[in-house]
């Protein structure tokens, strides 16, 4: 398997022998954005402090929580979820969440019918605001050329196995609207409060490669 | 996004149409990798590597809306074997040495001496201004839908076939859909075109459209049961079908 | 060439019918590399790669129509990167590996022997009358085409659809013509079928046609001008076009 | 570029970093192949003169020197030409020329009017009996992407440029028939004998990237 299958970590740690690549030497990727980060603050093209703030809003701040949030209240609250379903980006912005890579965003209702699944064959857009930048697998080859095909054996590999009756849709994000699923609300979640039912809303459940845990599991 | 503009001469005309990046419907890349490690950064210089593109892009360094034409240019063996953040290096590199920002020498330079100093502690620079604006734009939406001068040609249900376009350059069209038979589903409204034009020409915000297609139209016998998929296209990727 | 068998545990199942490897239309590939070196050896090396390729051939140590099918199981990245000869001795390692005639362990074993005794003198083995009758194939034609049970289907001058094909496995049909309009050119003749075919069924042979195909009908706008493309297809590529 | 791109000796000094190489060390390939034909005479599985033999039959015997003498003869011979663009491998065959890769030639013949071009887009089918092993470049994956999308820009690359008025026809060899170009024979060649004709035939005007050399460019 390459290194790229196995997400970027290891792939960091196979080193150089990259054909195409504008340098001279061949370097490790860490020593070498070292070196990027060292030359651009020292002429002054950005701030140390500036990419400390960035990756720490995306390590902490944007996230799967959010997204998370967006789904609980839509559970309890259907004028909400109605506005939720007829316009995303608006609806996720009074929640106060918005930003790159959110300026359009589609939030697509699964029911017992229809289960939706969302990927982007072209690149890895994803809709950052709520939940976050996307994990490996969403990055991988694998996700993106196997999902348009056959989402059903690719929903397998996830572990979730749906009847032949269900329509499976897939939504391939190739221009600048973002996609997000509404998971179906649990059984068994009744009467829990916006908080608690947060808690049952995975990252992979707002992809659409799950659904969403049962308070069962939770507990 | 800004979509004005290139990525430090790597412009729209580099990406490719019919490149490797363009993987939808393709076999042999086998199971997907579930292993999770930290996420989302890996390592410390993924983060780094992320935080500088987004920086960079706020000083006009290199044009958001060009970058994933620019990732197109890479030679598809390097775009395969690279990983994610690698392909970023790759493209900020490119951007950074076309404008002159940077020369290779004293890239290579620097790597060579941290290469040398393991332990060196790196300068740092604030700019607490910049940082306040930048991360404002990371929390606060600004929606991208234009307005529109001329009416959409289509209507929700309408049959529509999507033209076999194979033009060099950068498009958002896959080549799985091309010359397939969908509907539409939606109008998402008008919004900016990102394909390549002709050097000159300009590319006009055209309404974009949700559009269905059944899995068998695509994959014949090989689709699965019950599946249909949705993409977004720019209204000049369509035209009515003969019903 | 024989089309039985399979190719050390590789068999057609594994090929990649929408893998890296069916490049016809693609962009990003640059130039035409023009320099050339020696050929068709560049080093010593492929050249004694393809003469142990073809002598383990002759050899029944794996099924030389299976070939193609066994490079495509490589992954894309791999198969992109490597060179031709490289990608041969990929495919002889797996065969021999798999069909338990070296293991993993004595390959490296000896290639790290041979690494630190760069001036070792290799063992032989004289075996001149397997090297005869081998030489004798490599000069003499062995014609493939079969007797054909079934009538052909198609005549010339027929107006024929390309199959939407998507199967995971071996195919000689190539992505950019699926679904495209084409002409028969000129019958084959019946030949032995290479592509995937499910476990335990048989694959017969089939009449193979010359097929044409019109530039724009497959490029679009794109096409050049007065172009036209022939294509050779087994008949359960096509079926009888609507006119 | 990629070593791929410049040929197969500079990709074999580029060494190891093999991501799917079935080894657990990485090693040059010539050190690898040498290992591997030190097992496999070990072994007996085979003869080292049997791969000496090859090497040298496609070094020195099958080559484009074979498809110049087919295309002299048909220059010279109408009856002969008339037999070679009906059964070409059976009018080969009459030169001496069959065997692996050869089992069924079709030949396929440039006018003034329409000009053949060969490509194998799945791999790098070639006639091996009249034409030896393919170049480089014609295994390169630039050629087999192109020549079907592009053919003329491809032939403009190798010096070629055709008038609009003249029919491109591109052969992908994608089935078990193999193609070769009968150039036109080139003005100022009458009169010419066979062994001097076939000094005009280049490998390249048999794969249909160039024209045979006319006279002048010979002597």
């Amino acid at each position: 398997m390459s290194s790229e299958s196995t997400g970027d970590a290891e792939h960091a740690s196979s080193g150089g022998h990259h054909a195409g690549h504008p340098t001279n030497q061949e370097s490790h990727p860490a020593l070498r954005v070292r070196a990027l980060e060292s030359l651009l603050v020292e002429k002054g093209l950005i701030a140390s402090d500036t990419v400390d703030a960035l990756v720490q809003a995306y390590e902490q701040d944007i996230g799967p929580m959010n997204g998370a949030q967006v789904v609980a209240r839509a559970w309890v609250d259907p004028a909400y979820r109605e506005r939720l379903l007829d316009n995303g980006a608006e609806a996720i912005a009074e929640l106060g969440y918005g930003g790159i890579e959110g300026s359009e965003i589609r939030v697509l209702e699964n029911t017992p019918e229809i289960h939706n699944v969302v990927v982007c064959t072209l690149c890895s857009c994803y809709p950052w605001p709520v939940l976050g930048l996307p994990p490996s697998w969403y990055k991988s080859h694998a996700y993106r050329s196997r999902t348009v095909i056959e989402p059903r054996a690719v929903l397998r590999e996830f572990g979730l196995e749906l009847d032949d009756s269900v329509e499976v849709r897939v939504w391939d994000s190739s221009a600048d609207v973002r996609y997000m699923v509404l998971p179906q609300r649990p059984a068994g979640s009744e009467g829990m409060g916006e908080a608690e039912l947060a808690d049952l809303v995975t990252r992979d459940s707002m992809i659409g490669v799950a659904l969403a845990r049962t308070p069962s599991g939770v507990r | 996004m800004n979509t004005g503009g290139t990525l430090g001469g790597l412009d729209r005309r580099v990406g490719q149409m019919n490149g490797v990046h363009d993987m939808g419907g393709m076999h042999g890349f086998g199971a997907i990798p579930r292993e999770e490690g930290r996420e989302p950064f890996h390592a410390e210089w993924e983060g780094r590597m992320f935080g500088m593109l987004l920086a960079l892009g706020s000083h006009g360094v290199h044009d958001p809306g060009g970058l994933r034409a620019a990732q197109e240019s890479m030679e598809p063996a390097s775009y395969l074997g690279f990983g994610y953040f690698e392909r970023w290096m790759w493209v900020t590199e490119r951007a950074l040495l076309a404008k002159g920002y940077l020369t290779l020498e004293e890239l290579d330079q620097r790597t060579a001496e941290l290469d040398a100093r393991p332990d060196a502690v790196a300068q740092r620079r604030e700019d607490p201004a910049t940082t306040a604006r930048l991360m404002q734009g990371v929390h606060t939406r600004s929606p991208s839908s234009r307005e529109g001068s001329s009416a959409p040609r289509f209507r929700s249900g309408d049959s529509v076939r999507v033209r076999n376009r194979h033009s060099p350059g950068h498009t958002r069209l896959p080549r799985y859909v091309r010359g397939k038979l969908g509907a539409i589903a939606r109008l998402h409204g008008i919004h900016d075109f990102h394909d390549a034009a002709p050097e000159g020409s300009p590319n006009l915000p055209q309404p974009v459209y949700s559009v269905r297609f059944e899995a068998e139209e695509l994959w014949g016998e090989a689709a699965e049961a019950r599946q249909s998929l949705y993409l977004d296209m720019w209204e000049s990727y369509l035209e009515l079908a003969q019903s």
